[in-house]
């Protein structure tokens, strides 16, 4: 084929999408619609995943040692837990503290019962680390590790609640997917019914180019190009709608849940995009590929 | 040039539109194909452009069993073949200098010899004040002309033309028949289905007559036929 | 029956297909209408049926000027005229027998009426065979005579054929001419847009001229006229 | 209109749907998929509302009372309590009761340090009242009513918890609606394109009737009926879909998150339905209506 040629399908390709504004106007809108779907349920289950991450480093345990261990060798044990990757933070918690956060919860108002302890701190022993999880897959594991440890006595978890949270987030993790993976699925459908539609109203063209001696490359050219630039252009529109109101939404709940505002961690608009502007460019050439292929199969066979 | 040899063709319907048919067309003969409403004109014109395939027999062009002929090597086929179609087949989408570029884009002729030839051959069925308008926007016998224009642009080896005059007052039918004559002139080999009696009678060239599928008279100097 | 005063109709692209055109056609007549390919015959057909309008003047029929027509009248304007097109325009997704009878359907004939009224008018034009075809499964003559068919199944008052033996041999033109004036007799208004020098010469029927859009003959028992 | 006519076009509006097959196909499904992707939505987010709110009845108060209060006098509060309709639940928490807790959780593993405690609860004088919430809206009246009841000495609640409860609810209830709305929107769209691709292939029948002097409403009927059949099939395909899957769903997430399964309780697939099938019905009914009216603006003005 002569390059001049490819220039006038290329050429025709655009004309087509001028000339055919019913279809590419329903061919571009359904593009859109679908990545814009796709792209908001995208954006929404990744940032929750992201904000589930983020609470899973606030569940954590506390690591009470055997009588008579030293301070000293619980901030060495300290160090040995934070090298891990497994864990998130780890906080020493002295046994001062401990009997400070036990009275405020228990004798709050009544602290005249507390005349008994006066001067002593029946915590003394009771010295401890709080470990956060970085990951709460991973929760097992450290858990023997530290076990394992010396001097280390007891371990007190939420073990029900960590596993709880654990459970919550694979259950959303997985339900996001199949939900994403349903509305592609549609939407590859559905574009794939609007590139038939459009096709059938050009059957009779396409059947006259074809008795004028046309090959099957010189009908399916246009169709192609068409079919990438309504790709290109039904994924642009959905991708900057996104773009344009990430910023406002999360503001607007931030703003608006101020309560829960440390629990929603949005993701920065560019680590969302880095996947989803080459998911949407692979659909606009599936659908170009798409387009040609039906046209192949259905009409050029005169 | 065009060879049939026992051609049959029963659409899908029970219809048996050709009934053993056999003739030959020499290379640069000029045909006239007569015969009543439905007796299979537009069948054979079809099946030598390999629009529809016959039931049994062959169909020779320039030698070649196009029965058998691979799908990559039909647009070959129908490149060396000019078809002036009885229901004109236009693009809609496209203006006429368009629809007659059309079939020279389509074997990627140089752009000089398209801005030439088309032109040349929309003044020749005096379509050149249309040049610019959409088929929608012609007259029956202005569209049928443009289809001409389509069908002789590229100069094909062999011209079917479908009932080219039917929607033609009898001074531009004769002007076309004039054209048709003269591309036979230089080499072409034009076939014409044609209700023209008038036409037919005054020509004196071959006049092939079916009836009901069937040749029923094949006469070179013919004429259109009294029972017609 | 029918009045034209002063019609002009320019199209959009700036054609002017009718220029300044007046006459009258009476209750009764038959009326042919000729001219060269693109005369504007059939742009006059199209305006009678408000199809399109004209750019100024006025057509009347029946008394009634219908460039001022209610848009919810236009569909009883329509059914008074029984028109064959030059392109047909068949419902391709019906057969023949749906295709005449959804003239009658239109009208909330009652069944016995379409029953008893569209095999007849099919064998009146020679498709009996063909009625349960579609469009498409036919021949050109076929579909011509369909429409024919179509447009006169519910006996209008007026019927307007536009070329409506173009695409048929002369021996079946001439019985859907016999056709037309049988219908004429029973008292319909015939208007035929013809090439078909010998018919309208043998007929002796008035014969309207058309030359780039103006009326250059107007002659009761005319005949096509040598120069065009 | 004569009855025989409006059977006949009823007729018409069927043979319709069996002769334009790409167009039917592609109508019904694109139907089938936007009431499809709206229903599963509808049913997640329902749930997850019913969920919540369930979780939100698991969230209470403990109500401590002045020393020397009778149990008597408790359980009286107590009856008080549970009259009220915010109240969901409201547990005694004898002396007894709070001790073996308390030791529990502060003391596991180290019993010997209590020994000071022996014979004696420390806690004789805390016996409590736990009160959950049955909407969380009302915590802040009803904390305000026990504040105002006698002998009740502090009431020790997780408000925060509360809030932040409260907070995700309401974010969740405004996403949830904001995407069914979209998905909504986006499909209407979808669906008119659908039928205006549909209407535009058959443009030309349209004319001709027309020019044969058939009057719109002739034309349109066929298009009405054909809409409307065409809108249940599309709405009766997805909601066998989720019927079906609903249970089957439900019973694998149960099976696959046993940990969290009392947090996920389901909504009954009728209650459901009972708001989702008029819904699909409705968008039926428009549907009919978006089609005929597309023809009457488009292609009837000839
Ligand atoms: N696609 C088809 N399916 C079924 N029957 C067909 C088809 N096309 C044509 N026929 C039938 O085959 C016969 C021959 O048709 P053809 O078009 O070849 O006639 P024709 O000689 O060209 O007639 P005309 O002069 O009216 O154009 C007719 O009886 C017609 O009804
Ligand atoms: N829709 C249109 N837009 C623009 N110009 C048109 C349109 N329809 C017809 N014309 C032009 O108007 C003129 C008259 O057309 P019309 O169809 O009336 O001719 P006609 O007499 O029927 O010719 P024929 O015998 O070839 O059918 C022609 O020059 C044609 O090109
Ligand atoms: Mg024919
Ligand atoms: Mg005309």
């Amino acid at each position: 084929m002569k390059i001049r040629t490819i220039f006038y399908l290329m050429g025709q390709g655009c004309m087509n999408i001028i000339k055919n504004q019913l279809m590419s106007f329903a061919s571009i809108t359904t593009i859109s619609a679908c990545i814009f779907m796709v792209g908001i349920f995208y954006t929404v289950s990744v940032n929750m995943d992201y904000m589930l991450d983020a609470i899973e480093t606030t569940m954590g345990m506390t690591v009470f040692f055997d009588e008579g261990t030293s301070e000293e060798q619980i901030i060495e044990i300290k160090g040995l837990l934070e090298a891990r990757n497994e864990v998130h933070k780890v906080n020493y918690i002295s046994p001062e503290e401990a009997w400070t956060n036990f009275k405020n919860e228990y004798f709050t108002g009544k602290e005249d019962q507390l005349a008994g302890f006066e001067g002593e701190n029946p915590l003394k022993d009771s010295a401890s680390l709080e470990v956060y999880f970085a990951r709460l897959e991973t929760q097992k594991d450290l858990v023997a590790y530290i076990e394992a440890l010396p001097n280390v006595r007891n371990i007190r978890q939420a073990e029900q609640v960590v596993e709880i949270m654990q459970s919550f987030n694979t259950l959303v993790r997985y339900s996001s997917l199949v939900l994403v993976a349903i509305l592609l699925i549609i939407s590859i459908f559905l574009i794939s019914n609007t590139i038939r539609l459009g096709i059938s109203t050009r059957q009779k063209e396409i059947e006259i180019m074809k008795y004028i001696g046309a090959k099957d490359a010189f009908i399916k050219g246009p169709f192609i190009i068409e079919g990438a630039i309504i790709g290109i252009i039904g994924a642009v529109i959905p991708l900057s709608i996104i773009y344009v109101f990430y910023e406002r939404v999360i503001e607007v709940v931030t703003t608006e849940f101020v309560l829960i505002s440390n629990y929603l961690i949005f993701m920065d608009i560019m680590d969302i995009y880095k996947n989803l502007v080459p998911m949407a460019a692979l659909f606009g050439i599936l659908i170009g590929l798409i387009g040609s292929r039906v046209t192949i199969h259905k009409y050029l066979r005169v | 040039m065009i060879r049939l040899e026992n051609v049959t063709k029963v659409y899908p319907n029970g219809v048996k539109a050709l009934d053993d048919v056999s003739f030959e067309i020499e290379k640069g003969a000029f045909v006239f194909i007569v015969g009543n409403s439905g007796s299979g004109k537009s069948t054979l014109i079809k099946m030598l452009m390999k629009e529809i395939n016959p039931t049994s027999g062959s169909l020779f062009v320039e030698e070649k069993d196009i029965t058998k002929l691979r799908r990559s090597k039909i647009p070959k086929l129908r490149r060396s073949i000019g078809v002036v179609f009885q229901d004109f087949r236009l693009l809609e989408k496209m203006t006429i200098y368009n629809n007659v570029a059309f079939t020279l884009k389509v074997t990627e002729a140089p752009i000089r010899t398209i801005r030439r030839n088309v032109p040349m051959v929309l003044s020749l069925v005096g379509l050149s004040q249309k040049a610019n308008m959409h088929p929608k926007q012609l007259s029956g016998g202005e569209q049928q002309r443009a289809a001409l224009a389509r069908a002789i642009v590229n100069n094909p080896p062999i011209l079917l033309a479908d009932e080219p005059t039917g929607n033609l007052d009898p001074k531009t039918s004769w002007e076309i028949m004039k054209l048709l004559l003269d591309i036979n002139l230089r080499g072409t080999t034009v076939v014409v289905v044609t209700h023209d009696k008038e036409v037919v009678n005054s020509m004196k060239k071959r006049v092939i007559t079916l009836r009901e599928g069937r040749v029923i008279r094949d006469m070179q100097k013919g004429d259109y036929g009294y029972e017609n």
